[in-house]
């Protein structure tokens, strides 16, 4: 009965008393969705719900869905599939079994639906007893005061696992939030090293190192760095092959100068 | 030192001793222990697990209770007292319905797929509720299901356990009933299911 | 409400019944209480100091022991198990959001490199950040990749598994997983998937 429901449930929008049509007078914001309806609507019928009849069940449900549109409610796709569904298991119930068709018949659709209610006023009422039950910082209580350590010395660093789900959807909706242009490669072409290293190359008086030619814009990020200079040696090493440039190197792995090769 | 003394250091400490070290671990953690936890913390050689068995037996019936929370052990106050203590309280906050059934859903199911919790309630789950449930540590991921596409699980946490005051998920109340009623195995697919509202669903 | 009513609603509890009391409200209580505090929370009639008395004389021996601490009590570990405790000297701290970013990253894409981390992230991640959770024990070096330079990789460990309760990194729930579970913004929309696949980043 409506009087078992939680408190906030629309208990009494479908007053058992009044006719159908009044009873079609609720809000159907109040229902969770189809199946809810249908469960308040079984609860009406005033029996076990091992014996609710599935026929006017479904009867009740079609005229509740009509008479939201003859209201002009706006209901959502979910409830007129419910009522198709409704409706196709009406006609199987009412009309004898075809056998040939194959299909499940009426019976054993109305089955199902009776089982599925029957399932979710289950966890209701499970979900009643859990909510019940006596509850840590309510009715029974942890230590007030834990003892406190006298010394901190070690560090535990603690990250729970939604820390870690919400930081990963977190760099994930980052990216995706980035302007599609500004997705290029983090490339710095040959070809533009080459073209900045030429133009540069006639205002060098001395040795100077490679690494003054990089440009600014490109040294930003380790990966944007790496790849300037990757382009800028390659450029240099282009420029001595041309006989444009000269390099030096006065060790392994010492930095590279570059000068206009005289001529 | 003697070598009596060197011999008396590596003997595990009496029962009655062993008895007191647990009763002190449990009341100055806040957080249930487990019994390798408790071992960690004690002599070598102890057995936590008689300790803690004969030290429930000394708190049956007072204003605190041991009690047993998934594989963990830790002091709670009597239920039947925490009227004394209800007046600081800070106001829970409530749970919607929505998430009182999801979290219902998962305690009695598990581990259950978003897809199933949706099956039983009819209804799209909506964003926020698992998210909520996950951030109150009551539901955390299982196992991803071995069934097209691994979809994920979800299962509950031993911090539910300790909040309502569950030794494991077995002693989830009127479990039995819903097991013997049928009403937990799971639903055989078939052509002929009821729909189930997806308007929230991606795939 | 009757008289009689009246009465029994000032009836004090049984002297065993406020030993009880007593004993959850010290237990529960985040400091010391007084014996004013005591009857405050006590029912009416009720007499403290004797049920102090009698729960003080409980604990003597006991692991922890009823304190006095001023003009108030407290429950306190026994001085003798005080090295008990000892080792609970741990100070609690959360990763920072760099390091709890990386981390993810290593756990969703390993075998994955620095480098491939810094594109990721879109910003460089510092030495110190993968050295911390190298030191927590969360993240280890795997193979190097096949690739000039030859860089290492990085993986997740066990430890870690351990610690979020994941049975295996293939249970991490997918980019889909967690915009169901509300934890990823939903204007993420349909560009966001990692380019791996969706669901199956291991498989």
């Amino acid at each position: 009965m409506a009087d078992d429901f939680a408190p906030g449930f629309p208990s009494g929008a479908v007053a058992p008393e009044s006719d159908d049509a009044e009873a079609l007078r609720l809000d159907i914001e109040g229902f969770e969705g189809p199946l809810d309806l249908l469960l308040t609507l079984a609860r009406s019928q005033k029996v076990d719900l091992r014996r609710v009849s599935i026929l006017q069940l479904a009867e009740q449900y079609l005229r509740f869905v009509a008479e939201a549109r003859r209201l002009r409610i706006e209901l959502a796709a979910d409830w007129l599939v419910m009522a198709a569904w409704l409706a196709f298991l009406k006609s199987r119930l009412l009309l004898p079994a075809a056998p040939a068709d194959g299909g499940p018949s009426g019976a054993e659709m109305a089955e199902r639906l009776a089982r599925q209610l029957e399932r979710l006023e289950a966890v209701r009422r499970a979900a009643e007893r859990l909510m019940a039950r006596d509850r840590l910082g309510r009715d029974f209580f942890a230590r007030g005061e834990p003892e406190a350590p006298e010394d901190a010395r070690s560090t535990a660093w603690g990250a729970t696992l939604a820390d870690l789900l919400k930081a990963y959807a977190g760099v994930r909706t980052r990216e995706a939030y980035q302007p599609l242009h500004m997705r290029r490669a983090p490339v710095y072409t040959l070809e533009m090293a080459f073209e900045r290293l030429r133009a540069a190359l006639p205002g060098v008086r001395d040795w100077a190192t490679l690494a003054l030619f990089l440009p600014h814009e490109w040294i930003d990020t380790p990966q944007r760095r790496r790849s300037a200079i990757a382009s800028t040696f390659v450029a240099a090493l282009e420029l001595a092959r041309r006989g444009e440039a000269e390099l030096r190197q006065e060790a392994p792995f010492a930095p590279l100068h570059l000068r206009p090769r005289t001529p | 030192m003697s070598d009596g003394d060197l011999d008396r250091l590596f003997d595990a400490p009496e029962p009655a001793e062993q008895e007191r070290m647990v009763e002190a671990l449990l009341f100055a953690a806040a957080e249930p222990m487990t019994l390798r936890m408790l071992a960690e913390r004690m002599p070598a050689g102890s057995d936590p697990k008689a300790a803690l068995e004969r030290l429930a037996a000394r708190y049956v019936g007072r204003g605190v209770e041991l009690r047993r929370i998934g594989e963990a052990w830790a002091f709670r106050t009597a239920p039947d007292l925490g009227f004394l203590m209800r007046r600081d309280l800070v106001e829970h906050r409530k749970l919607s319905r929505a998430a009182i059934e999801t979290l219902a859903i998962v305690a009695y199911h598990q581990p259950v797929t978003r897809a199933e919790i949706e099956e039983i309630r009819g209804v799209a789950v909506s964003k926020g509720t698992l998210d909520l449930l996950i951030s109150l540590d009551w539901v955390r991921l299982g196992r991803r299901r071995q069934s097209p596409g691994r979809p994920v699980t979800y299962v509950t946490t031993d911090a539910f356990l300790d909040h309502f005051g569950l030794e494991s998920a077995r002693d989830l109340p009127g479990l039995r009933d819903l097991r013997e009623a049928g009403l937990l195995a799971d639903h055989a697919g078939g052509g002929a299911e009821p729909p189930r509202g997806d308007d929230d669903l991606f795939g």
